[in-house]
């Protein structure tokens, strides 16, 4: 039994429900004790940390506290979202490295009852732990399906192997982690460059035309390798990648049907589970045809909800609009204006 | 009266074991009393302090001093008898180097009050501690007050020789009577003063019968825990820290040749600057290990390295004598790191 | 030790230009010196602006003289600068020198701390120290001892080739040892040489025969120095001379086995990989010595018990398949190290897809292309053996001054690289492109070359490339390799698609270089290369007499800088063999017989067995002829029987008390 | 001008090696604390234990021992011996109620000037976090020295 603190992590319970699940189920064959950080909260994301330091790297070690507080038999800390386990590394790093920091964000954490001493946690990625803990072996003798005829493009994102301040990795620019376990799955694993490529973040919400040409870049070489599908070790690799598929294609006038699936899916399915609770279905570009190669029958899409109108609350008029009009916009208009 | 010159011997912070030892040099005790009128001996004969107080200064041809000086008493009888004596030999190794009583100065006197007193190996149902004065109805009694360090003799007068041992050997004490009886006879001369007497002036080594070879250990163990000792071979090179390598000669290596590791009471060898180094270096030179954990895990066999190194030099150490330099340096702490 | 009688001492504190007194209060320390240190027997302090100047000196020399000085203390800079100038100026006037002591109060005080009060209580602490410990130095004479005047040179490259014909040429006899079957070293798998472009074989392999035929070369290749003992003057080296089954004695070298040998193997030495040779070889036409080696796990007689067509064919029965490995034991003088440099394994640059994309080449692999004695006749392919490029790139300082890898700038790959570029053009006519971070072309004819390469009309681009990848992003790009660069002087990012890239990969120390530097007892920097006696006034020798390095066990060198110093080490060996003995400083052990009782501690101390047990006496003793003095027996014996001249016990008590003298 | 607590430190460097490293360090102007003071000795298998005794008993508030890197010695394995005497006269000084943590064995190269400065730097800093050598008050005098007409002052009275 290989023991670990979880911290999940947002995106599990959303976007990434497929990579959720499929892990458990791939947990539960290769016989891994899951124990959920208690009361876990955001891990800050992309974004916080260039905007407050002290504020955010508290509210990671908040999550460091609590789970150094249930170290039970073990002191890892697993995390499978890319941004969750580099944030929770780069805090408990940053901590010891910069003692000053580590002080503030301890009085913040102070105020919670909360103390977390740097170091005292070993912080691992999911794939780290599989191919380094658990072992390609075990791996290959758990696969009742083996995923043969399957192409394959490993996609690992950007976060998950730079910094790397533990060394854990084979390589930062090349790692072939991701490569080896898929390979054991049986799968024919093409030797994808842009591995470690940026799959547009969070521009596509700040700069969408960025996104699109990088989303492009990655599903177009995957395509050229005719791969059959990109897997991926990242909730927002996948989000952007798969979400925003459509889009890109539509900005470029391209055609591609790239799905894009969590890592642990095609374990889940090579372990014999089946595509349903191997989390399939939920992609939006469908993983149908892909699976039809390894003679698994993809469940049917779930319904689309409906498209609903933006969410929450009309926008103020644009101030420069205001000041252009050269007088006071009144409540009543701002309130019509939308 | 006769004009044979005059003897004493005093007892001070020590076992006792050093007055059995000239006890034991049997018939050659009645030589010393031939040539020497016996003036202060408590041990022996019925002496009071006022009677040697009351001797003319330097009246006294040999004194035997042993023990160390623990408490008040001890330092005044050892000024006293310098005093009155021509020559004094610290004699055995609790007034040459401090022996056992000296390892005590590896504790405050509260701590060593504390354990003789109170604790679970001493009878004390009334929970007894010493007072320095007791306001008796015939008047005040007073008891000696200890020091906070036990000291050699050397350390607190001078000392015109030293004679090593725990106790010295009784042949070596027959010798030394019989060298004194032929000085006062004018048939020898004295040895140039400070000069350590009746031993060897090698080491214990030296007079071992045991084979040596070239020394690679790569394990300390207690004795009784080499079963059976190789009677021929050197105690050390079989694992058993033997103090020989650095203690001096004299004793004709009695503990070796008798099947136990020397445990070094003949003290340093001439030109050993500290005993308990020479020691530390000499064993560690010979462990056979490279790696710091290898190195550790041999060293665990030597589980009290300051009591198997300075059992019986401690209060003579380099380390305890330099302790009060180290006090009286003007200040180390110093303002705005000016030295 | 000096009863009632302490030595008359002068002190001279220097001040170093400003150097020492721009932090340290000379005037201060000579002062108290005078006065604090009167007692410990100073009778003169003295000042000077310069004291290792002729008039410093003469200052010291007069002293001596008129005041009967028995002890100098010069406060100046580091013994290792210029003790040996102010124990001879003090031998001059007839002081012994080792009763002359130098204290740092350069090195280690004014040029390391700031606070002047500081820095002048420090210089106070230091210069009592050594004033408490010369009053128990004593006069000491050097001693000599008979060089030996065979010399081993390890390394059968240039440099090794070179420092083995110029002591062979000056009457001298000379081991040459190579591990390799051939001397010739990384020369002989080049091309061309920059910024001449001779043809590196051409200049080399006159070299190579006159080394294997020289009367005064025992040529040893295939053999690999296993231990050294012993210390200049007389090393006694223990060589392992490698199985060649082949009979040296009646081979001809004449090749029918080569030809005959049913077997190819990938060559990854000679060939760097791009190449074949067969199991029973020579790495190259012009190898010496000519006989071949027959590469046993490879060999199918070895294997499997059959073939032996080589055997066969053999027109003088040279073949001897019963052949074992021997040691061979050899004594000799000197040593020269040219154990020169690996290869940097460019693989490591991951982003540069080496050994993934098969059109990027290293050096080495170019070098072996554009060879006309290569795997493909001097044409310049793809990896497909056949494609000519038409455009090629070229990046500079892979696993050079890059921080992920070697800091060190590897020196030779800018001019390879422009070799390089000159080759590609004048063979394929395609368009070049060199990535570079700076252009460093300092030595003679460099720059000129580099103008003649950029008149030639290859492309310079300054920037360090990010990333070598096959994933094209627009049309343009499809099939090649895109080197994705920012180019700093644009201040542009660029995509330059390309059909070849060559990577101009550093060097890096010999992987086995620690392990070799213990095997002669040289260290090595942080970096792993062969730290020299001093970087800039004694490049060629080690901090162990008689030990010499040459070429580019001590860095990066290019070929002129190791043939120099080859003949440079040369230089300094015939130096040592012509003076026929060798001065050892006089710091020694011995053992005072009288309080050894041979307890055989000490036995064990002495690495270089000058300690010896004499039973019949029961005592150990010192063989002053062995003994190098490092003063651990001193510091083991037991019974403190044990003395070491120059760091005696008192002396360095002595020093602990004035070092602790309240200042 | 602060009152923080400068110990006093005496270091025993590797003719070879570390003393090298601290010409090194001065050639490049690299600035240290200015506590230790070095002794030259030809190897750290010199090194007597009973120096850092004397210099301990001396006043020295820590000794630095430095020598050539496991593998690196100038004289082949004598530094394997300086560092088997360190470990038991560390263990020995313990029982004397001195802590261990005052004598130090860095291994530093000719090469690293830099490093050896750090090094000292800390040692510096280690040293200033135990204070000064106080040994425990039983005692103010020192040994043989004594003049025979001095009688023994002791500190406190304890009933014998």
């Amino acid at each position: 039994m290989n023991k670990y603190i979880y911290y999940p992590g947002c995106s599990m319970e959303g976007s990434a429900r497929a990579y959720a699940e499929s892990l458990s189920q791939v947990a539960k064959i290769l016989d891994m004790e899951l124990a959920t950080v208690r009361d876990w909260n955001c891990c800050g994301a992309t974004e916080y940390l260039s905007i407050n330091l002290i504020p955010a790297y508290s509210l990671i070690a908040r999550n460091l506290a609590i789970a150094a507080g249930q170290v039970n038999g073990t002191n890892e800390l697993m995390a499978p979202c890319s941004a969750c386990y580099l944030n929770l590394e780069k805090a408990d790093y940053y901590m010891a490295e910069r003692p000053a920091l580590g002080e503030k964000v301890n009085e913040a954490l102070a105020a919670g009852g909360l103390h977390y001493k740097p170091g005292s946690l070993q912080i691992r990625h999911l794939v780290d732990v599989l191919v380094n803990d658990i072992g390609l072996d075990v791996i290959k003798s758990k696969v009742v399906r083996p995923l043969t005829g399957l192409r394959i493009a490993p996609y690992l994102g950007c976060m998950v192997p730079r910094p790397d301040y533990q060394h854990r990795w084979s390589d930062h620019e090349y790692p072939l982690e991701l490569d080896d376990l898929m390979h054991v799955l049986g799968a024919e694993v093409i030797d994808f460059p842009l591995k470690t490529d940026c799959c547009g973040g969070h521009m596509s919400q700040i700069a969408p035309e960025t996104a699109y040409e990088l989303i492009r870049r990655l599903v177009s070489e995957a395509d050229e390798y005719q791969a059959d599908l990109m897997v991926t070790v990242c909730p927002m690799c996948q989000m952007n990648l798969d979400a925003y598929q459509g889009e890109a294609n539509r900005f470029f006038g391209t055609k591609y049907q790239m799905p894009i699936v969590f890592f642990t899916q095609l374990m889940a399915l090579a372990f014999g589970i089946d595509a349903k609770s191997a989390g399939f279905g939920l992609e939006l570009v469908s993983a149908k045809k892909a699976l039809a190669r390894i003679g698994v029958e993809a469940p049917a899409p779930e319904p689309a909800s409906p498209r609903r109108k933006p969410d929450g609350l009309p926008m103020p008029p644009h101030r420069r609009k205001k000041y252009a009009s050269g007088r006071e916009a009144s409540d009543e208009k701002i309130a019509v204006a939308e | 009266m006769t004009a044979k010159p005059k003897f004493a011997m005093y007892w001070a912070a020590s076992c006792g074991g050093c007055e059995i030892a000239v006890l034991n040099t049997h018939e050659k005790i009645l030589d010393v009393d031939a040539n020497f009128e016996v003036v202060f001996w408590p041990v022996a004969m019925d002496a009071k302090y006022k009677d040697v107080e009351a001797m003319e200064d330097g009246s006294i041809l040999l004194t035997l001093w042993n023990g160390g000086i623990r408490n008040n008493e001890n330092a005044e009888m050892a000024h006293l008898l310098r005093r009155k004596s021509q020559i004094l030999v610290a004699f055995g190794s609790c007034a040459c180097e401090g022996c056992i009583p000296g390892l005590a100065n590896l504790s405050p006197l509260n701590e060593i009050f504390e354990t003789a007193y109170h604790t679970v190996s001493t009878e004390n149902p009334q929970n007894i501690h010493p007072q320095v004065s007791y306001p008796a109805p015939e008047g005040t009694l007073t008891l000696p007050t200890m020091n906070p360090v036990l000291k050699t003799l050397a350390q607190v007068v001078d000392v015109d020789y030293f004679m090593p041992g725990c106790p010295p050997e009784s042949h070596q004490i027959a010798a030394v009577i019989d060298l004194v009886i032929q000085v006062v006879q004018g048939k020898a001369e004295l040895p140039p003063k400070g000069s350590v007497i009746g031993c060897g002036d090698s080491t214990v080594c030296d007079e071992c019968p045991r084979t040596r070879n070239v020394k690679a250990i790569t394990a300390f163990k207690r004795i009784q825990d080499v079963a059976p000792l190789d009677p021929e071979l050197c105690v050390l090179e079989q694992g058993v820290p033997c103090n020989g390598p650095a203690t001096r000669s004299g004793c004709n290596a009695r503990c070796p040749r008798a099947g136990a590791q020397c445990i070094g009471c003949y003290g340093p060898a001439d030109d050993v600057i500290d005993y308990g180094a020479r020691l530390i270096t000499a064993f560690a030179s010979v462990v056979d290990a490279r790696e710091p954990a290898e190195i550790e895990a041999i060293l665990d066999g030597i589980p009290d390295p300051t009591g198997q190194f300075y059992r019986f030099n401690l209060a003579d150490s380099l380390l305890r004598a330099g302790k009060g330099a180290a006090m009286s340096r003007p200040n180390a702490i110093t303002s705005g790191g000016k030295p | 030790m000096i009863e009632n009688h302490k030595p008359k001492i002068g002190v001279y504190v220097c001040h170093c230009g400003s150097n020492i007194a721009g932090t340290v209060n000379v005037d201060d320390v000579r002062k108290w010196a005078q006065e604090k240190l009167g007692p410990e027997g100073v009778v003169i302090a003295r000042d000077y602006k310069f004291m290792c100047s002729s008039l410093g000196q003469e200052l010291i020399e007069k002293d001596i003289k008129e005041l009967g000085l028995e002890r100098v203390v010069v406060a100046a800079c580091s013994p290792h600068l210029h003790e040996k100038t102010f124990r001879t100026a003090a031998e001059k006037a007839g002081l012994n020198p080792y009763l002359t002591e130098l204290v740092s109060i350069r090195e280690q005080v004014s040029w390391v701390h700031t606070d002047k009060a500081i820095a002048t209580e420090k210089a106070k602490s230091l210069v009592s120290g050594t004033v408490q410990r010369i009053a128990y130095n004593t006069p000491l004479e050097k001693q000599k001892v008979p060089i030996n005047a065979n010399t081993l040179v390890v390394g059968g490259g240039i440099a090794g080739i070179q420092a083995a014909l110029e002591i062979a040429n000056a009457g001298f006899h000379v081991y040459l040892v190579e591990r390799e079957p051939s001397i010739g070293g990384h020369m002989a798998q080049f091309d061309k040489t920059f910024p001449t472009l001779d043809c590196s074989a051409c200049i080399l392999t006159p070299r190579m025969v006159e080394a294997g035929t020289h009367p005064n070369i025992t040529l040893m290749t295939w053999s690999e120095v296993t231990n050294v003992s012993g210390f200049v003057g007389n090393f006694d080296v223990r060589i392992l001379k490698k199985a060649r089954y082949v009979n040296e004695d009646v081979c001809t070298g004449c090749g029918i086995c080569t030809e005959k040998c049913p077997k190819k193997v990938i060559d990854t030495h000679y060939e760097a990989g791009l190449g074949y040779r067969k199991v029973v070889y020579t790495p190259f036409a012009q190898a010496v010595p000519r006989f071949p080696v027959i590469d046993r796990p490879n060999c199918t007689f070895f294997q499997k018990g059959t073939c032996k067509a080589c055997e066969k064919f053999c027109p003088t029965n040279a073949i001897d398949f019963k052949q074992e490995d021997e040691f061979i034991n050899i004594t000799v003088g000197n040593i020269i190290l040219a154990t020169g440099y690996d290869l940097f394994d460019a693989g490591r640059v991951t982003n540069y897809g080496y050994g993934r994309l098969p059109n990027v080449f290293s050096s080495i692999e170019f070098e072996r292309l554009s060879n006309s004695a290569g795997p493909t006749g001097g044409e310049i392919t793809l990896r497909d053996g056949k494609t000519k490029p038409e455009t090629v790139g070229i990046i500079h300082c892979v696993g050079s001054r890059d921080k992920n890898f070697n800091n060190y700038c590897s020196s030779i790959c800018c001019m390879q690289s422009l070799k390089f570029a000159h080759i590609v053009r004048e063979r394929t006519g395609a368009d070049v492109y060199e990535f570079y971070i700076d252009m460093r072309t300092p030595m003679k004819a460099y720059d000129e070359f580099y103008q003649r390469v950029l008149d030639e009309g290859t492309l310079f681009v300054r920037g360090k490339v990010a990333e070598v990848t096959n994933a094209a992003r627009y049309p343009h790009e499809k099939g090649k390799l895109i080197i994705h660069v920012e180019d700093t002087l644009v201040g542009k990012q660029r995509r330059i698609p390309v059909d070849m890239v060559i990577l101009s990969n550093g060097m890096e120390p010999r992987h086995d270089a620690k392990q070799t530097g213990q095997t002669f007892g040289i260290s090595c920097s942080s970096d792993g290369w062969y730290i020299e006696r001093h970087p800039k006034l004694d490049p060629v020798s080690t901090m162990t007499e008689g030990i010499y390095i040459a070429g580019c066990a001590t860095g990066p060198k290019d070929i002129p800088a190791s043939v120099a110093q080859g003949a440079a080490a040369a230089a300094r060996v015939l130096d040592k063999i012509l003076q026929k003995e060798v001065e050892m400083e006089p710091i020694r052990a011995s053992v005072i017989e009288e309080n050894c009782s041979g307890c055989r501690i000490c036995n064990s101390m002495c690495p270089f067995n000058a300690i010896a047990f004499i039973g019949d006496l029961k005592v150990s003793r010192v063989n002053p002829a062995l003994c190098q003095g490092c003063g651990t027996c001193v510091a083991a014996c037991p019974a403190g029987a044990i003395t070491g001249t120059g760091f005696s016990n008192e002396q360095i008590f002595a020093q602990i008390d004035g070092l602790l003298m309240t200042v | 001008m602060t009152d923080t607590f400068e110990p006093v430190i005496v270091g025993f460097t590797c003719n070879w090696c570390s003393y090298r490293a601290a010409d090194a360090a001065g050639t490049a102007r690299v600035k240290y604390a200015p506590n230790v003071r070095l002794i030259r000795l030809m190897c750290s298998g010199r090194l007597d234990p009973a120096f850092v005794l004397k210099a301990l008993a001396g006043g020295a508030d820590g000794v630095l021992i430095s020598g050539c890197h496991p593998g690196d010695c100038h004289y082949i394995e004598q530094n394997y011996k300086a560092l088997r005497r360190f470990l038991l006269l560390r263990r020995t000084l313990k029982g004397f109620g001195v802590e261990p943590e005052r004598v130090k064995l860095v291994w530093a190269s000719a090469a690293e000037g830099v490093r050896l400065a750090h090094e000292i730097n800390a040692f510096v800093e280690e040293i200033r976090k135990l204070g000064p050598l106080n040994w425990p008050k039983w005692d103010n005098q020192s040994g043989r020295d004594l003049p025979a007409d001095i009688e023994p002052q002791p500190i406190e009275e304890v009933p014998a």
